[in-house]
């Protein structure tokens, strides 16, 4: 009951001895979330892959890739999942494909992503002028046409993916950085947030360790709900000639060009929106799974 | 009425199950009132719930045993039948009573639903069943209140609702758990009476859960005491008061703080020079927060929630400042810890908290440490709380990190943590449990100052007395202040040096403890210490008389600043107001 | 409240002006140049000179910007360059048919999306809750052009239950604002399972429960409520994205709204329409925001208006 | 006056649908592909061709005289014509119509048609208001003189923007005379729900007794192609102005029932790609014609379903003065390989290929760039929006290649010089303009002058030949690379009546509405 315990005394304390199960640890325990990571993988091999993996070429047009009245040819022996308009095999062009969707559906939402948290945040916590400046600025973003925006910018720059990867993370950020905003300002009532000042905490300190933390499950939502928004949006913005261009193959462009033929070639939209839902699946399970991880509310759930 | 057998319940942690109730068995008579008392973490809470079937999903279960009601064993029955028993035969009060009710619903609402859920009384009929059990709590205009929002009522207010909507359907058994912790003693003296009415009135059968000596010797038929999950003694009340069998009931009695007790303390009061080494001086503080309103959102009301307080502390000092809910403690609190905006001066150590840039206020900020009232509101629930507990050192670039855990763990045995505990979350304490976090937290730091609001009423008398025994000890060491909130005037006679009491945003009295205490000289003062319940079930009191009107409020119009009480010295530094 | 209604909107007709201003600017950047697209292929360099100089789009940008927000102040959008026609005349025309789509889309996605959400809360974890997971991604991840074709071949080619397209009914209005509310209704679903098993865990729906009510009204009196605050503010999001997707669901059903006007004005640089268009949209977008707002007092009582 | 067909019915309406707006119904200004041939149905001009082909005829004008110099001509018009208004229409109205047409204010993209006129340059210059070569002798008579002989100049007569107007009407209506259109046609606007529908009925005045054989055509806007197909599967409509869409196509074709619906013809349509003449390395003819050889063309036509037929010069089969002796050249990997070296290009080299974002241009696009890479050309597509691929298309250093698909000339008048002028000639060369392959030939203008000086009718034939002789040294400059000629495939409900090139119409796009009719009335 004497033990001293000021810092100018010597600590006695015995530390539990047991260590943390790392959040990597966890999600390996969890089937679903195993099945998430399976998958990714499995899209990621593919697309590092894909020269490997096949023996086309993803642009080449084969004469025995149609039929004689021009028609594509469905899934078969020779071409696993058919060919497209053009006789190229379709499962080649879904592999390379996989490399742009990754990059739009992954990297750009992940920017857009970041800097609607970052806005968002920021906003909500320091509320006064910087967060009006910025909430206003993402309001005029919302109500300003993503779309023009775009085909401006292609007008300006060489097409190429990295511009329509910026273009999507420029124009995806406002509706999160809204919802931060939202729940970042009633977060930003809440008694601990005070009591972290109180020990000194400065506003780094508390947004990204006590804020962001809290901000997970929209975050997650979010994000893998992007996955495949931005990657259908990729092919809009490549159709107005923004992007990849063809012949590089996307799994967005793959549906966008042939989706008159659904009926005709069902393949030709069935096997990439599969790929699109596969991915955004299985993110939103290793996404659910890291939430119930990291939130501890919900420990004893297997 | 009410029968439980070895009932087991157990939690799953990060590491497999654990019991936290274990083999309890009980028996609870028509119309008896049974007090669970016992160490905070012991499992009333579980317990309570487990009765309910409401226990926290998905982490905790009843691992054994059974719960009869009458003819019933609830524990068998499923979600459905469970419906017609909750609410209508027993009806629980929880321990939170500000996160309890739904914000969005309507007082209205939330009492007629229940009626309408378990009768077929028409809606005009139901309403009329509300109206008449707020008037039971002693609601004033009962009726115009149906329309309010929980926000819209006070702490005590709320957990009147909360008590009307359990008796609106006169259940069989009401478990109150912890109804009172939260209000201060006037109000707490109010319900505990209307409880006594209800259950003459009724027959009702209650399960009281408290930690509250005083309250367990003036409610209870008979108590059960637990501790670690197990019942340790149970008898009646007066046979437990007089003859406590178990050494852990000797050593809760003992550890009662009564009031005419803490006289044993030296007192510093007078002895302390006022200046030049004052930790803390404030002088003239206002807090007031401004209200929108009317057609055209201009400000047109303010809460003068603090009204031109001064005060000092000395180092080695403690002083105690009491006063009925919502009469700005919690404020003047905030303010001092640099939370508010406020007008007047504070000053720490020697220099004044305005004027200062952000690395010195910093610097400040770091000999003024706060444990908040709502110990679960003011922890991050997704930190564990040996990181919350080592945060200070962190940001405070204190000890290597190995060093860190060390003292941390220090921390933890120090209030009566285990060191393995330090793994867990917020959640998974009780509310004790979680108070003492708060508290580990505040002393990393070893400030100058420390404002305790309402620090210790959550804990059970043992712990109570313990951390009491660590704030002194604390204080003797190292000299720390205290700036101690509470509502409990048998604590605040036992650990203070000097007292002062507010009222509606002001010090109505203040001098030190044996002067405000033996003798009390504004009237609000003396209402105060009588409403303080006597921890001996000999000395019941007759009835506790209430107060004929509302308490006022301290919102006023702009322009309409509340009138300044001047303090007249009668004797010694012993501050009243003239009333 | 009028004094926030006030300031509101001051702050919207700012960002109107803000929208406007952008999206002119960039429209002038635009290479494409629209008198070319008038004066067609036979024209003179002189009658392109001509046309240029009658529409004033060889002025300055300054002159031009404030030209058009001097009419845009007495009501007029201009003349349509490709379709000669008042841009207003054109809006008004189509606008009732876009709102009526979009409220029908929104009712869809509220529909289908919370009543998802919902289950899927409640039934967290389980068989119930994965499939239901999956259809959402589905409807996210599913082209619209596909899903619209589809509903239209089975309930209006083969089922004859609705019309192929048009514009009248309610029977017309069905399967497009159920083509629009689809992919909203995943948004939705997700949002709502998020913030419903946040709810579900807070005390006040044990109180409830503690009451013994039945698990409908727990679910739909006290937490549901409380759970779609965060879906109100998404409603204002989603018109936005909502412009998005109509141009491929109204020219799939034939729908006469602005998204088609729109989409032939971009691909021909109408600009008078695009302008007019964005506006519109813009309009819609912050009043919807507004709307959101509003409402929230209503459902929450503790929001403020400031 | 010519015959009505004697088994067609009297009566009926039939549904016409499109995917794009309609913009406006103004001669002078529409343009577009559904508007142009309901214009035609609204109003007349002096000219006119028969239905369903390319033979020109008398319309408003009873007959005409050419002057031998081939600079005046002199029409006389029909009596008794009445505009839908009632008022009879006169020489007044035809010269007013042409100075509308002309005058800037108009902002008409056709007033280049008429840039033979004397006193165009004026009234172009909004010097003058009125077109000083056009007189107005009498009531019914009414003269043009030329500033040169215009061999092409009946056509103009023939086309929208030589149609007449009523100048009451479009001064009552000003700017929005398209939304009011008011003409001496064999229909006249019932209705126009903007965005929506637009409703002809039968003119019941119509000089041309016993047309219209409808009583009333309904345009429905914007469908898409697909599900205007499965409405006229299902029997709601009648023509889908769109066409079949190629997702569509085979099905339709591999159903005889369907197929029975459908009429192919001839369309005055070539699809080709233009080579940036002033660019490197396309100013080198050799690189131009290598690329001539290496483009497969069948292949081509097999992706859009064996829907055109492949081209090998500038003109489409069935204009007059189409060269059917010429060769063009062969599609010869090795060949164009060996060109590309002599060029100094063994390697080949990279460019970039334009392309309209419309399917299935894109796919073509593809395919053309898979034949350049075969002889090394690496090209890189851009797929745009029309409006961009025009902008670079009209800027010198805009785009080395362009696949005109989407965007592509159809005729306006089926004359062999209407493929020349702005799209070939030097005045297309500018900056702004539709020469995309910034061809110049000084001398083949003052060729082209000549042929179209040759205003004789009885030396038609010759005439056709000085401009196959044109086409022919275009395409040994090879300034563009002809791909193919587009087939037209117009699918019809069962009920409709009519010969079948009253649905293949060279002029009337989709279908000639003023000549068929149903058979499902009495
Ligand atoms: N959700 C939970 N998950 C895991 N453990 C829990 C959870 N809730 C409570 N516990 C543990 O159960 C034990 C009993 O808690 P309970 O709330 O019943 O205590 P109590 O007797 O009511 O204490 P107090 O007087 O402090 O409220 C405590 O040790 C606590 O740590
Ligand atoms: N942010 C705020 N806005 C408006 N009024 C407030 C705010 N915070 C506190 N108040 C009001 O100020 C008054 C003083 O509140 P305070 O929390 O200081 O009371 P307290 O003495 O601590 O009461 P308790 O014992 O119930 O905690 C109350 O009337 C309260 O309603
Ligand atoms: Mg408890
Ligand atoms: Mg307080």
């Amino acid at each position: 009951m004497t033990s001293p315990i000021a810092p100018d005394l010597p600590a006695t304390g015995r530390l539990p001895a047991r260590p943390r199960a790392g959040v990597w640890r966890q999600l390996l325990k969890r089937r679903l979330a195993v099945l998430g990571l399976v998958i990714v993988a499995i899209v990621l091999a593919g697309a590092i892959l894909a020269p490997w993996l096949t023996g086309y070429d993803p642009n080449e047009q084969m004469f025995d890739g149609l039929t004689l009245e021009g028609a594509p040819l469905p899934p078969g022996a020779k071409f696993w999942l058919g060919t497209d308009l053009l006789g190229r095999d379709l499962l080649t062009r879904i592999l390379y494909g996989a490399r742009t969707s990754l990059i739009i559906g992954i990297v750009a939402n992940g920017v857009a992503l970041s800097i609607g948290t970052l806005v968002g945040v920021t906003a909500g916590y320091f509320r006064g002028w910087i967060g009006s400046v910025l909430m206003r600025f993402t309001d005029l973003m919302m109500a300003f046409p993503a779309l023009l925006l775009a085909i401006c910018l292609a007008a300006v720059f060489e097409p190429s993916l990295w511009i329509v990867a910026m273009v999507i993370a420029l124009v995806n950020w406002v509706q999160t950085a809204r919802v931060i905003y939202t729940e970042t300002s009633s977060l930003a009532e809440r008694e601990f947030i005070d009591a972290e000042r109180t020990i000194g905490a400065g506003a780094p300190r508390i947004l990204f360790r006590h804020i962001l933390p809290h901000l997970l499950p929209t975050i997650i939502v979010w994000g893998t709900l992007g996955i495949s928004t931005t990657v259908l949006l990729e092919a809009t913005l490549s159709y107005l000639g923004i992007g990849v261009q063809p012949p590089t193959a996307s799994w967005g462009n793959i549906i966008f060009e042939n989706q008159t033929y659904f009926q005709a070639a069902p393949w030709l939209v069935f096997f990439p929106g599969a790929a699109i839902l596969a991915l955004a699946l299985a993110f939103n399970l290793i996404g659910d799974a890291l939430r119930d991880i990291l939130d501890p509310t919900q420990r004893g759930r297997a | 009425m009410l029968e439980i057998a070895g009932l087991c319940v157990s939690v799953r942690g990060e590491d497999g199950e654990r019991e936290v109730v274990s083999d309890l068995s009980l028996t609870l008579k028509r119309g008896e009132t049974l007090c669970i008392a016992g160490e905070s973490g012991s499992g009333k809470s579980m317990t309570a719930l487990a009765i309910m079937q409401l226990l926290p999903q998905p982490a905790a279960r009843i691992s054994s045993g059974m719960i009869q009601l009458g003819e019933i064993d609830l524990a068998t029955l499923n979600e459905r039948q469970m419906q017609r028993i909750r609410g209508d035969r027993i009806a629980m009060i929880f321990q939170e009573p500000m996160t309890s009710l739904n914000p969005v619903l309507s007082i209205g609402r939330q009492l007629t639903e229940s009626i309408e859920a378990h009768t077929d009384l028409s809606s005009a009929e139901a309403r009329r069943r509300a109206i008449e059990a707020l008037k039971a709590v002693r609601i004033s205009e009962a009726e115009s209140r149906l329309k309010q929002f929980p926000h819209e009522l006070s702490g005590g207010m709320r957990q009147r609702v909360m008590i009307a909507m359990a008796l609106a359907l006169k259940p069989d058994v009401l478990i109150a758990d912890e109804p009172t912790t939260a209000l201060d003693v006037t109000v707490q003296g109010e319900v505990l009476e209307l409880l006594r009415d209800l259950q003459r009135e009724h027959g009702t059968s209650v399960i009281l859960i408290t930690h509250d000596m005083g309250v367990v010797a003036e409610m209870a038929d008979r108590v059960i005491v637990m501790r670690h999950g197990r019942m340790i003694e149970e008898g009646k009340v007066a046979d437990i008061y007089a003859r406590p069998q178990a050494d852990y009931t000797r050593e809760l009695l003992a550890a009662v703080p009564r009031i005419g007790t803490g006289a044993g303390r030296q007192v510093l009061g007078q002895t302390i020079p006022k200046t030049p080494n004052q930790v803390a001086l404030v002088d003239d503080l206002h807090v007031g927060f401004d209200l929108h309103g009317g057609f055209f959102g201009r400000v047109d009301r303010r809460v003068h929630a603090v009204e031109g307080v001064s005060f000092s502390i000395a180092p080695h000092e403690t002083l105690a400042l009491v006063g009925e809910s919502g009469c700005g403690k919690s404020t003047t609190a905030k303010a001092l810890a640099g939370l508010v905006p406020y007008q007047g001066d504070i000053v720490i150590g020697e220099r004044n908290l305005s004027g200062l840039g952000r690395d010195e206020r910093k610097a400040v900020r770091r000999d003024v440490q706060m444990i908040f009232q709502d110990p679960y509101a003011s922890l991050d629930p997704r930190m564990r709380v040996g990181d919350l507990v080592a945060e200070p050192l962190l940001i405070h670039g204190i000890a290597s990190k190995e060093e860190r855990g060390q003292r941390v763990a220090a921390l933890f045995e120090r209030v009566g943590l285990s060191a393995d505990q330090m793994e867990l979350y917020p959640h998974e304490f009780s509310g004790g449990q979680r108070q003492r976090i708060c508290i580990a937290r505040a002393l990393a730091l070893r400030p100058k100052l420390i404002i305790a609001d309402e620090s210790v009423s959550a804990l059970d008398v043992s712990v109570q007395a313990r951390v009491l025994e660590l704030l002194k000890e604390l204080q003797r060491e190292f000299g720390i202040a205290y700036l101690f909130i509470s509502h409990d005037m048998a604590v605040v006679e036992n650990i203070s040096d000097r007292v002062a009491v507010m009222y509606l945003g002001q010090i109505v009295e203040m001098g030190t403890r044996d002067q405000v205490f033996s003798n009390p000289r504004h009237p609000y003062t003396k209402r105060l210490i009588e409403a303080v319940p006597v921890p001996d079930p000999a000395r019941r009191r007759p009835r506790f008389a209430r107060l004929d009107q509302e308490i006022p409020s301290p919102t006023r119009k702009i322009g309409e600043p509340p009138p300044k009480l001047a303090l007249k010295d009668v004797g010694n530094g012993h501050l009243v107001a003239a009333s | 409240m009028i004094a926030y209604l006030g300031r509101r909107v001051i702050q919207s007709l700012l960002i109107l002006l803000g929208v406007s201003l952008i999206t002119f600017a960039l429209l002038y950047l635009l290479p494409a140049d629209p008198v070319r697209q008038i004066a067609g292929r036979s024209a003179t360099p002189q009658t392109v000179e001509n046309i240029r100089r009658q529409l004033g789009l060889d002025q300055p940008f300054v002159v031009q910007y404030w030209h058009y927000l001097m009419s845009l102040l007495s009501g007029d959008l201009g003349r349509s360059y490709i379709q000669r026609s008042e841009v207003t005349e054109l809006i008004v025309s189509r606008l009732p048919a876009s709102l009526l789509l979009m409220v029908g889309a929104i009712l869809c996605e509220l529909l289908i999306g919370l009543t998802m959400g919902l289950i899927a809360a409640v039934k967290r974890g389980t068989t119930t809750d994965q499939t239901l997971m999956v259809a959402s991604f589905v409807g996210v991840s599913a082209p619209q052009f596909v899903v619209g074709l589809l509903l239209l071949y089975v309930f209006a080619v083969r089922l004859g239950w609705f019309p192929i397209g048009g514009y009248g009914t309610w029977r017309h209005l069905v399967l497009p604002s159920l083509t629009m509310g689809i992919l909203g209704a995943g948004w939705y679903a997700r949002m709502m399972r998020s913030s419903m098993i946040d709810v579900l865990r807070q005390d006040y729906v044990r109180t409830a429960r503690a009451k013994g009510l039945a698990r409908g009204a727990i679910l739909f009196r006290h937490a549901l409520p409380n759970a779609i605050l965060p879906v109100i503010a998404m409603i204002g999001i989603d018109i936005g994205i909502f412009m998005g997707g109509i141009v491929v669901v109204e020219s799939v059903f034939g729908w006469p709204g602005i998204g088609q006007l729109a989409w032939q004005a971009i691909q021909r640089v109408d600009i008078p329409i695009i302008m007019g268009v964005t506006l519109v949209s813009a309009f819609a977008i912050v009043l919807g925001n507004l709307l959101a707002d509003i409402v929230a007092p209503f459902i929450d009582p503790r929001i403020k208006l400031r | 006056e010519d015959a009505v067909d004697p088994n067609a019915k009297q009566g009926g309406a039939i549904t016409v649908t499109y995917k794009d707006d309609v913009a406006t119904l103004d001669p002078a200004i529409g343009y577009d592909w559904q508007n142009w041939s309901m214009i035609k149905s609204l109003f007349d001009g002096l000219m006119d061709y028969e239905p369903g082909t390319t033979n020109l005829k008398p319309d408003l004008a009873e007959s005409y005289e050419i002057a031998p110099d081939g600079k005046t001509f002199t029409f006389k018009l029909r009596h008794g014509v009445k505009f839908h208004n009632g008022r009879e229409m006169t020489a007044d109205d035809v010269k007013y119509s042409l100075d509308r047409v002309t005058n800037p204010k108009t902002q008409s993209p056709g007033a280049g048609f008429f840039g033979s006129i004397k006193g165009y340059d004026d009234v172009a210059a909004g010097k003058a208001e009125s077109l000083s070569g056009v007189t107005v002798v009498d009531p019914y008579t009414i003269k043009f003189e030329l500033t040169r002989p215009d061999a092409t100049f009946l056509h103009v007569m023939a086309i929208n923007f030589a149609h007449v107007v009523p100048k009451e009407e479009v001064e009552k209506y000003g700017a929005d005379f398209g939304k009011h259109p008011v003409g001496t046609g064999a229909f006249k606007l019932a209705e126009w729900t903007l965005g929506q529908r637009i409703v002809f009925e039968r003119n019941p005045d119509y000089w041309h007794k016993g047309l219209p054989h409808l009583d009333k055509v309904t345009f429905e806007i914007g469908q898409e192609p697909i599900v205007a197909l499965l409405r006229l599967q299902k029997g709601e409509i009648d023509i889908p102005g769109d066409g079949i869409p190629p997702a569509k196509f085979q099905e339709v074709m591999a159903d005889p029932e369907q197929k029975a619906r459908v009429v192919e013809g001839g369309q005055l349509h070539t699809g080709y790609i233009t080579m940036n003449t002033t660019m490197a390395p396309f100013d080198n003819v050799k690189v131009r014609q290598a690329v001539n050889m290496a483009i497969n063309k069948d292949r081509i036509v097999q992706l859009i379903n064996n829907r055109a037929v492949p081209a090998n010069q500038p003109l489409p089969p069935s204009m007059p003065g189409y060269d059917k002796a010429f060769k063009g050249y062969p599609h010869d990997v090795a060949k164009a390989k060996a060109l590309l070296a002599e060029a100094g290009h063994p390697d080949g080299f990279e460019t970039q290929l334009f392309a309209m974002n419309t399917d299935p241009n894109p796919r073509i696009a593809q395919a053309i760039q898979q034949d350049l890479a075969a002889i090394g050309i690496k090209a890189s597509i851009q797929s745009l929006a029309q409006a961009n691929v025009i902008a670079a298309g009209g800027d010198k250093a805009g785009a080395p290649m362009i696949w005109s698909g989407g965007m592509a000339w159809i005729a306006d008048f089926p004359d062999p010089s209407n493929f020349y002028g702005p799209i070939l000639g030097c005045a297309g060369a500018v900056p702004g303009g539709w020469n995309w392959s910034w061809y110049c030939n000084k001398d083949l203008d003052a060729k082209a002058a000549e042929a179209d000086s040759v205003v004789d009718p009885a030396k038609a034939g010759e005439r056709d030949k000085m401009w196959s002789a044109i086409y022919d040294k275009i395409m040994a400059d090879a300034p563009w690379a002809p791909v193919f000629n587009e087939q037209r495939f117009t699918m019809k409900s069962a009920r409709m009546g009519g010969a079948d090139n009253l649905y293949v119409d060279p002029v009337h796009i989709p279908i000639n509405y003023d000549n068929v009719y149903v058979n499902d009335v009495q």
